[in-house]
């Protein structure tokens, strides 16, 4: 099985995650599934740690540290998201984000 | 003892301690809370002027403390303390909330602290975030009618996606050079320029850093945010955030975009957008933020002019603008919050009759607003001639003839605050000012005349700074 | 101190002197008539005495070397130096003689005139304006000086003629006056720029020099000397640019009689006399110069004969005796004679003239009116002196023995008749009758009036209604422009006279009973009248003072008669029109109504005037410039502003208020950028 | 050039002075209205003292750059505070003390926000003091702009006609202007490899020809905006109407020449091939600009309108005198400059106090004003004939200079212009005529005449006008001074 042991399978695979992120963030309107979206995007960047890391780098660990940090800060990145998306639900009665549209201009 | 090199930063994490130990009590002492908070910043300012002359390095190498550094450090807690000053009453926070608005004011403060000195990717990355965080919270914090949690969902997520693209693009940033140090990074940069991968993943790490700056095409949240957020708080992301901004910049471009020409291009692009589009947006707004926010747009145009030319002198001058960038829009911001002391998102007609109703603020207005219009005698005129002469030197004609025209323009809307101000008239009270706001509009305004007209020694220290960058 | 620096320090006095006067009027005495005139009278004195003295004891002097005093005035590079300085010469000198007299005399008259004027300071303030600035005139050593002097002319003039400025009319005129004569000016000017560049000195008898020698290229003298020539005929109101002179007697009496006719416009043909050498060197500029004084001669001949108001007949009959000059000076330049017929008839002129006008104006002032159709009606010949003297005058005009005017007359003559062509003294001898004939209409119809039942007077009444129809609009009140053809005004004035300001001005209305004229006014009268009688036989000393020797000339008695018999004829018509008790009271030139009308319209020159100002100034370049200005050239400015106010509103539809187009766009835009580097590799 | 230390800061005075009044000002209270004046007049003395003295004392044996102060003042950009006075701009300087003196005087009556008037006013001429003595490009740019900004306030606040509209044209304009200035200035700068901002060491620096030319043209469109250079004219007329009467004094007095001069001082100094290149092109505008202006002017009604044509069109012969590059070009030039600054400083303070009473300045609407108010009629009326080029005024000298050489190098823009001298007459003439002269308009009858207080300001600047009429060897004198060096500079 080779191929599960080649850098670039995991890029693409990362490359395919962000992609799809990226596509659910722009497409999607609940916001809840936005920040999943924003969620996978960071993911498949420690993806890429991850694999760089197991390929590459000299020193082993520094990918994986970087990942573990990443997963705390988007912990707390989910947590905030979640409060203002709380806020809006209690100010404007909605998570969709057709209903935030008040500044334009 | 090295642990003192981190001085300011520990300061900040204990005063923002302090500070939460205060929001966690039942029934809030506004008056007291306020009082203790803004002497502890105010020593914090001193402290961190103390530390001014430090050098060394921290952490692994991950954090170094060089002038640069410390100078931005001053600035920013020097911010912090400004903002505080004239955050006496914050009318659109609740009481309720005034210890949390202070807590993540401070834990923001010590975010950006630790970014200006983080030379490390990870480091970079979470200190980002950390100020970031902060910020998005204090945004929707504002009571109001929607906007401001509208505002705040704005925020959070075009920061967050621009994270994301920056977190992707530092991903192989790492992957090409296999360090996550900015000093290997910079050895192996030639080849990296060569590699498509680290080609885009610059563009990608870039992406984070543009966005704190509101640069295009990463401007949109900016005045949306400026209008929805409290004075205050907006007062704060307008001055301190902004000159972190550059000061990342810088770092991240000392890692030699220069090598690659089209990498100039690119940025020259998007400075000259940046501006023009913040000029004329701005010329047609009605509300007086959300015109700063465009102009806001269009300073982070200008100040990319002295980042692109990659020279000690653009580099000097991009830091002189900076710290007069903050001195010269706080100065705006505190007049503004001032004249709405409810808390409203002031239209620019409503500074009606300052003129009568307090001269004084009239007088910081006009020097303030003269000073981002690049008008002499002031700090502003000064930063963007030498901006222009810096790129001049690089040989980017167009870049400063563009510039200078996009400095017609912006005059347009800046006198139309002038004209609002000084003209027409208003039978509105005067307005009463504390005798600290008086000694701060002084200050202020001899701070932005002489610094304007004798720039000498600001000049200097930006120089001994940028060296130890470059 | 030598000779030269006490000449200069003279010369100096006499110019500087009345300026002075100027200055001290116009700031402290301009409300106080008293020391006005004690002021005046003092610094008009003084140069009149250092005048006669210069010209008395000043001997050893020619045309061929004259005394020059001067001083650097101006200095900006080693091409361009000004000096401030004297020609002392006969021509000058006798001139100055002439303008420091007359004026002197004039202001002694106008202290009875003026008397009692709101405007008296202000009158003498102008008067010694006027004189330092003729005598610079006159004595000037650079061209440049002399043009300086000409432009302050004018200015005095402006201020004079608009003297009585609430007057529209009077404004009118002044205005006239200047910008016409300023038309003449920029000619001169050009001329004098010209010299500078490509002859590189002012200095009179440097340009006469190169004229007498040829040392001047041909084409640079003919040029300059025509477009000098423009200036001349500018001041001296020649053909096409006379127009001004016959408003200008909208100013008081005296001042028509001191600039207008006797000395200013004299500086014209004073120019030509200056430079005569330099002139007569170019053929072709005489040429030019002969024809247009022809032309002007006949046609203000022409006109005078047609004329009602008093003082217009002397002003037409001026610019006739200037074209005369003129005639007289060019064929001389021709045939390579000299200067002396020219000069010497403005001599004898500027008496003669100033007395016309003077007796004139003691007319004017006691019946406050300007037509002389009233005035006899009114006992004009009661007035003794003054008719008189200004029969003494008309004679003098007519050129009738012993009279002055004769033998300048004859001596102009003798110099046309030497032309190959006898045309031009034919011409000439056809003025001359014309002149008499239209100067005794004048002292005809002041001597033998007609009784009012006479049939005359209601054909005179409606002549004024098909005659004198005005020609183009009266803008009267305030317009882009004024009105130039208002002067025949006057003419039309019968039992009710329409003479606002002489009525207004002058002590004595019509009411008052025939007194006898103030000492004051008759005085100068007699002067004048005395050098008319002597003048002629001094021919002979003045031609040996001015040229060195004189020319013992054979009479030519064809001319002669011819002359006489021009003359004699003239006065023989006006007898049979307007003296003999049978007389119709109507010119013979009645018999030819349109000819009649195209005089009365005066050649219908104003209503060519005023179509180019109206048409082609305001109409055409004025109205289109402006219209340019708001439109175009300002409008483009505003339209720049405008079209980046709505770049503002185009580029502000990015900011829409949907989050996910932004990151959409911040998306493609980041992409855009990422394949153009990727492209880049 | 050779320089010559000041013993005593001179200059420094000069400029400082309006700053200290300025500070004065900033302290005291809107009520202490006579006080406020005062403190305005002393410190505008003694600008104007110190001018006069300049003017006077400076060495035209020695010639060179006099009262020089020099301080390095920004090592990394290569800045120095470097100030000195020559032959051409000492005339320039004392123009300015002889405006803001009698401007100053002009506006005593003024009623309303007197405080905040004189501060800006004051602020201005620190600005237009300082251009004409600076010879650091950076102190030269930095004093040009704070003497435009001023601008808008002083017009939008105290003005009178569309002004709003006026005050934010005027401004733009001008600042678009500078728009065009700083590449060209800063061209040079980089250029040169110096690092200094210093004039006369720039001038050392032989520039190549492609940069002199764009550099030239870039400042020359730039400086021709406030030097009134037709086309880029429509500011001033405008601009002069709205403005109150002291600040049209000083705009159309000193702000239009701080453009020629910067022509001259910077552009011509520093680009003489550059300059060589476009003489032509520059003679066309001021030419075009001198008939244009004359034939507008004809048309116009309101008495600022016409003054403001009309100095479009006196402006136009400062361009045509530049464009000549010959000596007598040049000092006619600066020498106009001078004449035409006290001439319409003389017009607007005239037409000001008329329209102080009248509240008109409708030439329809005025009329025999000479009857009412004579001295002050009087007053408009040498300046208007000053404007006709009347020998004995100032303005003629500097005409003649100026059109002389212009036939010389341009023989038929030079003939226009002369050719436009008449349209000149009829222009100034048929003003004075509506206005001053025919029947008084009885509205207006019951005005009283000029007070001698108020009618000081106006005899000082008869005073120099007539003196350097008589006189010009005293101006032109001074000026060859540095004319002739700089000529032999290019």
């Amino acid at each position: 099985m080779l191929i599960f042991n080649q850098l670039e399978t995991y890029l693409y695979l990362a490359v395919i995650l962000f992609a799809i992120g990226l596509y659910g963030v722009l497409s999607r309107r609940n916001l809840i599934a936005v920040l999943i979206s924003v969620e996978l995007m960071l993911n498949a960047a420690s993806i890429n740690f991850m694999a760089f890391n197991r390929f590459l780098a000299p020193h082993p660990a520094v990918g994986q540290v970087i990942t573990l940090f990443i997963m705390a800060v988007a912990a707390a990145e989910a947590a905030i998201a979640l409060s203002i998306i709380m806020a809006v639900y209690r100010k404007l009665k909605s998570i969709n984000v057709e209903q935030a549209t008040e500044l334009r201009g | 003892m090295t642990m003192l090199l981190f001085g300011p930063e520990l300061y900040y994490l204990g005063l923002a301690f302090v500070i939460f130990l205060m929001s966690l009590r039942r029934t809030p002492q506004v008056r007291r809370d306020y009082t203790v908070t803004v002497v502890l910043a105010g020593v914090g300012f001193l402290v961190t002027l103390m530390c001014l002359g430090q050098q060394g390095d921290l952490f692994f190498k991950a954090y170094r403390v060089d002038l640069f550094s410390q100078i931005f450090k001053a600035a920013l807690s020097l911010g912090l303390f400004l903002v505080l000053m004239i955050s006496r009453n914050p009318a659109h926070i609740e009481e309720r909330f005034r210890a949390e608005f202070y807590l993540f004011l401070t834990t923001c403060t010590l975010g950006m602290m630790m970014l200006v000195s983080s030379v490390e990717l990870l480091t970079i990355y979470v200190s980002l975030e950390l100020s970031s965080y902060s910020l998005y919270i204090l945004v929707p914090l504002r009571k109001g009618d929607g906007i401001d949690v509208e505002a705040g969902i704005k925020y959070l997520f075009i920061g967050a996606v621009s994270s994301g693209f920056m977190l992707f693009g530092l991903s192989y940033i790492f992957g090409a050079t296999h360090s996550t140090y900015l000093a290997d990074i910079l050895h192996n940069m030639p080849q990296l320029l060569q590699s498509p991968i680290g080609l885009v993943g610059l563009l990608l790490a870039l992406a984070g850093f543009f966005f704190k700056l509101s640069v295009f095409p990463f401007h949109f949240w900016a005045p949306d945010v400026y209008q929805g957020g409290a004075n205050q708080v907006v007062t704060f992301i307008a001055t301190a955030s902004k000159a972190v901004a550059v000061a990342l910049l810088l770092r991240l471009a000392a890692l030699g975009v220069g090598y690659g020409y089209s990498f100039t291009q690119v940025l020259m692009v998007l400075s000259i957008i940046s501006m023009t589009l913040g000029n004329l947006v701005a010329i047609i707004q009605r509300d007086f933020k959300r015109m700063l926010a465009y102009s806001s747009i269009a300073h982070a145009g200008y100040v990319l002019m002295g980042v692109i030319t990659l020279q000690e002198a653009g580099f000097t001058s991009a830091v002189y603008y900076a710290l007069a960038y903050l001195i010269m829009n706080f100065t705006v911001f505190m007049v503004l919050s001032e004249v709405a002391s409810d808390g409203r998102d002031l239209k620019i007609a409503e500074l009606a009759g300052l003129w009568r109703r307090s001269p004084l603020l009239s007088m910081s207005l006009i020097l303030g607003i003269f000073a981002l219009a690049g008008v002499p005698p002031s700090i502003g005129f000064t930063g963007k001639l030498l901006l222009f002469t810096s790129a001049m030197n690089q040989g980017f004609f167009w870049l400063v003839l563009i510039g200078a025209v996009n400095g017609t323009l912006s005059l347009y809307y800046y006198l139309k605050v002038v004209y609002a101000a000084y003209f027409v008239d208003s039978d509105l009270p005067p307005i009463k000012l504390s005798w600290p706001t008086r000694i701060l509009n002084y200050a202020l305004c001899a701070t932005i005349l002489v610094f304007g007209v004798a720039p000498d020694a600001i000049i200097e220290l930006a120089r001994a700074a940028v060296k130890s960058v470059l | 101190m030598g000779p030269v620096d006490h000449l200069f320090s003279i010369c100096t006095a006499i110019v500087t002197l009345p300026l002075l006067a100027f200055a001290l009027i116009m700031i402290f005495a301009w409300k106080k008539p008293k020391v006005a005139l004690a002021i005046s009278l003092v610094c008009s004195t003084i140069p009149l005495i250092l005048a006669w003295y210069l010209f008395l004891t000043v001997r050893d002097v020619s045309l061929a070397k004259p005394i020059v005093t001067q001083v650097e005035w101006l200095v900006s590079s080693d091409g361009f130096r000004i000096p401030f300085g004297f020609l002392i010469d006969p021509v000058s000198l006798l001139m100055l003689v002439i303008v420091a007299t007359i004026a002197w005399l004039i202001q002694i008259y106008s202290i009875g005139y003026m008397e009692g004027d709101p405007g008296f300071g202000r009158y003498y303030a102008d008067l010694s304006l006027f004189g330092m600035a003729m005598l610079s005139l006159v004595s000037a050593n650079g061209l440049l000086q002399l043009f300086i002097s000409w432009e302050l002319v004018g200015l005095a003039s402006y201020l004079l003629i608009g003297f009585w400025y609430e007057k529209f009319s009077a404004s009118e005129a002044g205005k006239k006056a200047f910008v016409v004569t300023r038309f003449g000016d920029i000619g001169f000017f050009m001329g004098l720029a010209f010299l500078t560049i490509y002859f590189g000195t002012l200095d009179i008898t440097a340009v006469n020099l190169a004229g007498l020698k040829h040392t001047m290229p041909q084409w640079l003298l003919t040029t300059t000397s025509l477009l000098i020539f423009c200036g001349v005929a500018g001041k001296s109101a020649q053909f096409p640019i006379h127009v001004w002179l016959p408003d200008a007697m909208e100013g008081p009496t005296p001042v028509s009689a001191l600039l207008h006719s006797a000395t200013m416009v004299a500086a014209g043909v004073y120019l030509i006399t200056r430079l005569f050498p330099f002139f007569a060197a170019s053929p072709t500029t005489c040429s030019v110069i002969l024809a247009i004084s022809t032309i002007t001669l006949l046609l203000s001949s022409t006109i005078g004969m047609v004329a009602r108001d008093i003082k217009q007949v002397w002003a037409y009959s001026t610019i006739s005796q200037l074209g005369f000059m003129a005639m007289g000076l060019a064929a001389a330049g021709l045939v390579g004679g000299n200067l002396f017929a020219g000069y010497y008839h403005l001599t004898t002129h500027a008496a003669f003239k100033a007395l016309l006008f003077l007796c004139a104006g003691v007319f004017i002032h006691h019946f406050g009116t300007n037509d002389f159709f009233v005035m006899s009606k009114e006992g004009g010949r009661y007035l003794k002196i003054p008719m008189v003297t200004v029969t003494i005058g008309a004679l003098a005009l007519a050129g009738i023995f012993p009279f002055s005017g004769f033998f300048s007359k004859e001596a102009v003559m003798g110099v046309l008749w030497s032309l190959p062509s006898k045309i031009w003294v034919t011409l000439g001898l056809f003025g001359a009758f014309l002149t008499a004939y239209y100067t005794f209409r004048v002292i005809f119809v002041l001597l033998f009036p007609r009784p009012d039942d006479h049939k005359a007077w209601e054909e005179y009444y409606e002549v004024p209604a098909t005659a004198h129809s005005h020609g183009p609009a009266h803008s009267h009140g305030h317009g882009p422009h004024g009105d130039f053809s208002h002067d025949d005004a006057h003419a039309h004035t019968g039992s009710a006279p329409g003479h606002q300001h002489d009525e207004a001005h002058s002590p004595h209305g019509h009411g008052d009973e025939h007194h006898g004229v103030p000492w004051v006014m008759s005085f100068p009268l007699i002067v004048l009248a005395g050098f008319t009688l002597v003048l002629g036989f001094l021919q002979g000393r003045l031609e040996g003072f001015l040229l060195g020797e004189s020319h013992p000339h054979e009479l030519n008695y064809t001319l002669l008669i011819l002359a006489v018999g021009a003359a004699l004829l003239g006065i023989g018509m006006a007898w049979r029109d307007w003296g003999a008790k049978s007389a119709t009271w109507q010119g013979f030139i009645r018999n030819f109504p349109s000819l009649e009308n195209f005089f009365i319209q005066k050649w219908y020159m104003d209503h060519f005037w005023r179509w180019f100002l109206d048409t082609v100034i305001y109409g055409l370049f004025s109205k289109w410039f402006t219209y340019n200005d708001r439109r175009v050239v300002d409008g483009g400015v505003d339209a720049v502003s405008f079209s980046c106010i709505g770049g503002g509103r185009l580029l502000s539809l990015l900011q829409t208020a949907f989050l996910q187009y932004n990151l959409l766009f911040m998306v493609l835009v980041l992409a855009g950028l990422g394949i153009y580097l990727l492209m880049g590799l | 050039m050779t320089e010559h230390m000041a013993s005593f800061p001179v200059l420094s005075c000069m400029l400082l002075a309006p700053v200290v009044g300025l500070f004065i000002l900033l302290f005291l209270k809107e009520e202490q209205g006579f006080l406020v004046r005062m403190v305005s007049l002393v410190s505008a003395g003694i600008s104007f003292a110190l001018s006069i003295y300049t003017f006077v004392g400076y060495d035209k044996q020695l010639g060179g750059l006099q009262f020089v102060e020099k301080y390095p003042w920004v090592k990394a950009f290569g800045i120095t505070y470097f100030v000195g006075v020559e032959g051409m701009n000492a005339p320039l300087l004392l123009l300015t003390g002889i405006v803001i003196f009698t401007g100053v005087l002009t506006m005593w009556e003024l009623k309303e926000r007197v405080r905040e008037y004189f501060i800006f006013q004051l602020a201005l001429v620190t600005g237009v003091f300082g251009v004409f003595m600076s010879y650091d490009m950076f102190f030269f740019f930095l004093f040009y702009e704070i003497a435009v900004v001023p601008m808008y306030i002083l017009i939008l606040i105290w003005g009178s006609t569309r002004k709003i509209y006026a005050a934010m044209k005027l401004t733009l304009y001008l600042m678009a202007g500078s728009g065009l200035i700083i590449p060209g200035i800063l061209m040079l700068y980089s250029s040169s490899g110096l690092f200094t901002f210093d004039m006369l060491q720039l001038h050392g620096v032989a520039f190549a020809p492609w940069i002199q030319k764009i550099a030239f043209v870039f400042m020359y469109l730039g400086f021709g905006v406030l030097a009134g250079v037709w086309p880029f004219h429509t500011w001033s007329p405008v601009g002069h109407v709205a403005a109150p009467t002291a600040v049209s004094m000083l705009h159309a007095g000193v702000l239009m020449k701080l453009g020629s001069f910067a022509i001259l001082r910077v552009a011509m100094y520093l680009c003489p091939e550059g300059f060589q290149y476009w003489a032509q092109f520059m003679g066309l505008l001021a030419a075009v600009g001198i008939v244009y202006g004359v034939f507008v002017g004809l048309a116009q009604t309101d008495l600022k309108y016409v003054i403001g044509y009309s100095s479009v069109s006196h402006m136009g012969i400062v361009g045509l005198g530049l464009a000549t590059g010959t000596v007598d070009g040049l000092n006619g030039a600066v020498f106009q400059m001078f004449a035409h600054g006290v001439m319409t400083a003389l017009f607007f303070s005239a037409v000001g106090f008329i329209y102080d009473r009248t509240h008109t300045r409708d030439i329809l609407e005025l009329g025999g004003m000479s009857k009412i108010m004579p001295v002050a009629s009087a007053f408009f009326i040498t300046a208007a004939l000053c404007g006709a080029g009347v020998p004995g005024m100032a303005s003629f000298w500097a005409e003649l200079l100026v059109l002389v050489s212009a036939v010389k190098v341009f023989p038929v823009r030079g003939l226009f212009a002369i050719a436009s001298l008449v349209i000149g007459a009829l222009f100034a003439l048929r003003v004075v005529q509506n206005t001053f002269f025919n029947d008084p308009n009885p509205k207006f009858a019951h005005f009283e005449d000029v007070s001698p207080f108020l009618g000081l300001p106006r005899m000082i600047l008869i005073g120099f006008m007539i003196f350097f009429g008589l006189f010009p060897q005293v101006m032109v004198g001074l000026i060859k001074t540095s004319i002739v060096p700089f000529i032999q500079g290019m």
